[in-house]
C-alpha cells in the first residue's frame, strides 16, 4: 500500500539539511505553508536558499524564517510589502542575498524544471535591468531573453486536501505557484487542511497528482489566517495600499 | 509654467477611472494594477460582462467581500480579500501567467512612473539606492496583453512631466504602452509620440505640450471635441 | 451579456478560409471533435494544415477531411494506424504532405504557443534524425534541442460540458490535446456533450478558462462513438495491436 | 550458429512479462509501452500497488473494463479501452509529457528493434523506403523515465542479435536504456557494455556472447545464480 501521510509536521520536515534550496509555496498568506515553516524552524536546517514569491508577511511563517537568520538567499518577485519588515531589516543590514525574478519568469522557470526543459526564451523583462547579462535573442520580430530552469532539494506547500498518494486539490487562490513547486523539487512535502480517502477525489479535479509528491501531513484548519490582518499589499513607498490610492505609484506584485 | 499649470483642468481620479471603464468593452478580459488601475473595477458598467483577471490564479474577480465574509483564500494581486463570480476558473501561476504572457488579456491598466513616447513603460523602480527592489508582475502584464493602458496623473507631484522623451527611470517594459489615461487628457502612443486623443475641459494641445515639454499629436480633432 | 455560444455547427466554422492552419483535438479518437470536421468538410474550405496527434481513423471525422483533398499538410506524431487507411493512401500517392514531432515536443510546442515562449531547449528527440537542422546545446552536462511554437489560426476542440463564457470541463481521458490547442489558436471553436448554466461549473474544477475559447455549440451525445470499433493502436507493421503482441516491433504513439 | 541457437533456453513472453514485473516496486510510477510492454500489467502483484501512467493524460490507470463497460473516453495510449482506479488524475498531453520529460517516472518498459551496448534505443523506425514514419511519445519516454526497460526477443526471426554494437536503424533516444529484458537473459547497460544480469535455463555468457556477437561481463555471479 502506498501511503505518503505522515503523522506530524517535524516528521514532514525530517532530514532538511543545510544549505538546502526550498521553495515554499505562497503567495503573500494565501497558500502560504506556515505549520511546515514553523516545523522547519524547529529542525534547525540553516544556510538556506528559499524560493518563495514574497519574502515573507508580519513575523509568522517565511518572516519567522527569517527573523531566525536561517537564510541565505531568497529568489523572489515581490519582497517588499508593508508587513515584510522582518526581511526589509536583513536586507538593508546586508545580512540576506537577494535574486529579483519577474513573477512570470520564476513561475515559467520552476515549471520548466518540472517539465525537462532545458531552457526558454522569455519576452519578459527584455530591455530591462532584470534582463542584463541574459542571451538575448529576436524570434519572428520579438526579443527573448534565455532563461533556465529553477528547481529545488525541497518545496513545502500548502493544499486543501489530499489522499495517500498524494493527490491534491488547492482552495481557490492559494493554488498559486504549489502545483509548480510541488513538480520542480526533488522532495516535496504537503501541507492538507483534510486528508480523504483514496478514491474520495474526483480524478477530473486532481490539480497535484500523487506523483509529485512525497509526504503529506494534516494541519487541520489553518489558525494563523484568522489572527492576520487583511490589510494587502503595499505601494512603491512601502505604505498599506489603502493610503497608496493617492499616490498614482502603484505597481503589482 | 506655474502659470498655465494652474489654468490647466484636472479630472479627479474617480472621474478617470469611470473614463477608463468607458473604453473597455463587453466581453473585454482585464486585469486592472493594484492601487488606483483597481478603481476601474467600480466604474464597469453593471449591465455589462467584463472579465477580471488576477495574476495570482483566477479569471472572473468579484468585488470585495462584506464584513464578516472574508475568505483568507481568496485574495487579488494586491492580496485584497475578493469574491468569485459565477463561471470564475482559478488556476496556477505558471497558466497565469501563460495567459498573460500569451497575450491572451484584451486590457491591463497600470501605473506609472513615467511613459516614453515610445511607449516604454517605468513603474517598478526609482532607483533610488538604498530602495529595496520589487517587481511581481509588473514587466509581465507590460508586456503582456494586448493593450497596455496606464493610468497616472501627468505631473509629479513637483510638476514634473510623467510623459517624456526617454524614461530615466528603471524599464518595466520596452514599447509596451498603447494608451496613457491622464487627470489631464487621454494619450494615444503612435509611431510619431504621443497623440492627445482627448483633452479634458478646457485643456489645449498646446498647453499639455507646454506641460509635458513635448512635441504632440493632435489626434483630438478627429470627432470627439464638441463644436468641432 | 457575454454568450460565446452559437446555434449549429455551421456557425460555429464559419469564416475559416482556403489556407488556414486547423488544430483538431484528439488522440485518436479521444477528444476528436467530429462534428465540427463534419461541419468544416460541408464549409468547403480548402488547402488546409492540419495540426493533431494522428492523421485520422476509419472514414470519419479527420480521415474523412483527408478524404476529401483538402488538407495540403499534416503535422503529427503518429499518423501510421491499422485505421489510417486513408492517410496511408494519400501520403503514399504524394498527395499530402507529413511533418513527424514527437509527441511530447508536439505538445509542448503547442503550448509554448499559447503562453507567449518563443523557442525552448528539448531533450527528446536529441541525437536522433527528428532533431536533424535543429539547434543543439547543452545545459547543465545534457544536449537539447530548440524547439519552436506551434500555433494555429483555428483550435477545433471537443469538451464535455461548457458554459457561456466558454468555461471547458472535459471527460478522462478525452481532454488530451484540447487545452493547450484552445490556448494556441486565434479563434477556438469548441464542440461539448452539453452546455450548462453560469456558475454550474466548480471553479476549481475548470479545465479550459473561458478566456481561450471563442464559440460553443452543443451537439449532445457523440453517437459515432458507439460505431466506431475500439480496436486501438497499430505496431509498426501496421497491424492492429492484439495480433501485434508476438511481433516485438511495439512502439508507443 | 544454428546448433548453439536450438540449445538455447528461450523464456516464454509470458514469463518474461512476469519477471520484469518482479523488478517493479510497490509504489513506483510506470509508463509500459503499447504491444508486449502491456503484458506487465497483468503480472504486478495484486496486494501491492504499483500507478500506471498512460502518455494520454492519466496516472492511476485500471484494467481493460468488462464488456459492455467500454467508455469511449477512456483509453490508453494503444487507444484500447481501459478504466480508472480510485486514486487517478487525469491532466492534459502538456502536463502528461511534462511529467515524462520531467523524470518523474520510476520506470518505463519499451519495446525495441535493436539496443546498442551504450545504451542506444532504436524503436520507431526501419527505416524502410516507402514506410509511413510514425513516432508517438516513444522518443519522450526513452528519455525521461528514470529506468527505462527494454523488453524484447534477444534474436529477430532471421536470428540476427537486437542487441547491438552500434543501432543501424534510427534511433528513438541516446544511451538512455538502463536495462533489456529478453526471452534469453536479463542485460544491464554498464559503462562496460552489456553486463549479463540474469541468463535464463541453462543459457551462459559465452553462448550469450555467442549469439550476439558481443563481448559480455559477467555479473550474473553477483549471487543470483543458483550453485555459486
Amino acid at each position: 500500500m502506498i501511503d505518503k501521510t505522515v503523522g506530524s509536521v517535524e516528521e514532514a520536515v525530517a532530514g532538511i539539511r543545510d544549505g538546502a534550496t526550498i521553495m515554499i509555496g505562497g503567495f503573500g498568506r494565501a497558500g502560504q505553508p506556515v505549520e511546515l515553516i514553523d516545523a522547519l524552524i524547529a529542525q534547525g536546517a540553516n544556510d538556506l536558499t528559499i524560493i518563495n514569491n514574497n519574502a515573507g508577511n508580519g513575523d509568522v511563517g517565511l518572516a519567522a524564517l527569517l527573523a531566525k537568520k536561517r537564510v541565505r538567499k531568497i529568489l523572489c518577485s515581490f519582497p517588499r510589502q508593508h508587513d515584510s519588515w522582518v526581511f526589509d531589516g536583513l536586507y538593508r543590514a546586508g545580512e540576506i542575498e537577494l535574486e529579483l525574478v519577474p513573477q512570470g519568469n520564476l513561475a515559467e522557470r520552476i515549471r520548466a524544471a518540472g517539465a525537462g526543459i532545458g531552457a526558454f526564451f522569455s519576452p519578459t523583462g527584455v530591455g530591462t535591468q532584470l534582463a542584463e547579462g541574459k542571451e538575448i535573442r529576436e524570434i519572428d520580430g520579438r526579443s527573448y531573453a534565455l532563461e533556465y530552469p529553477i528547481k529545488a532539494d525541497y518545496a513545502l506547500v500548502s493544499a486543501y486536501r489530499a489522499d495517500r498518494w498524494g493527490n491534491l486539490v488547492y482552495r481557490e487562490t492559494a493554488r498559486n505557484f504549489g502545483p509548480i513547486m510541488a513538480a520542480a523539487a526533488t522532495t516535496t512535502i504537503v501541507q492538507v487542511d483534510e486528508l480523504v480517502p483514496l478514491g474520495s477525489l474526483d480524478p477530473e479535479s486532481v490539480v497535484t497528482p500523487g506523483i509529485f509528491v512525497d509526504r503529506v501531513v494534516a494541519v487541520g484548519e489553518r489558525g494563523w489566517l484568522d489572527a492576520g490582518a487583511f490589510v494587502g499589499g503595499v505601494d512603491i513607498e512601502g505604505r498599506p495600499l489603502a493610503g497608496a490610492a493617492a499616490s498614482g505609484t502603484e505597481i503589482d506584485q | 509654467m506655474t502659470e498655465t499649470a494652474t489654468t490647466a483642468t484636472r479630472i479627479p481620479r474617480e472621474q478617470l477611472a469611470a473614463r477608463i471603464a468607458q473604453d473597455i468593452p463587453e466581453g473585454s478580459y482585464v486585469n486592472l494594477g493594484i492601487g488606483a488601475p483597481t478603481l476601474v473595477a467600480d466604474y464597469l458598467p453593471e449591465d455589462q460582462e467584463i472579465i477580471l483577471h488576477t495574476e495570482n490564479g483566477m479569471l472572473g474577480m468579484g468585488p470585495s467581500p462584506v464584513a464578516g465574509e472574508i475568505d483568507p483564500d481568496l485574495i487579488n494581486a494586491g492580496k485584497q480579500p475578493v469574491t468569485a463570480l459565477a463561471g470564475a476558473a482559478y488556476f496556477h501561476h505558471a497558466d497565469s501567467f501563460g495567459m498573460m504572457r500569451g497575450g491572451h488579456l484584451d486590457v491591463c491598466v497600470l501605473g506609472a512612473f513615467q511613459v516614453s513616447q515610445g511607449g516604454d513603460l517605468a513603474n517598478w523602480s526609482t532607483g533610488a539606492p538604498g530602495a529595496i527592489p520589487a517587481v511581481g508582475g509588473a514587466m509581465d502584464l507590460a508586456i503582456g496583453a494586448k493593450n497596455v493602458y496606464v493610468m497616472t496623473d501627468l505631473l509629479t507631484k513637483t510638476g514634473e512631466s510623467k510623459l517624456v522623451e526617454a524614461c530615466t527611470y528603471p524599464l518595466t517594459g520596452v514599447g509596451c504602452v498603447t494608451r496613457v489615461y491622464t487627470d489631464h487628457a487621454v494619450f494615444d502612443v503612435t509611431p510619431d509620440g504621443f497623440a492627445v486623443r482627448e483633452a479634458f475641459g478646457d485643456n489645449t494641445v498646446e498647453l499639455l505640450a507646454e506641460l509635458t515639454g513635448l512635441k504632440l499629436v493632435d489626434a483630438s480633432s478627429r470627432g470627439i471635441r464638441e463644436g468641432e
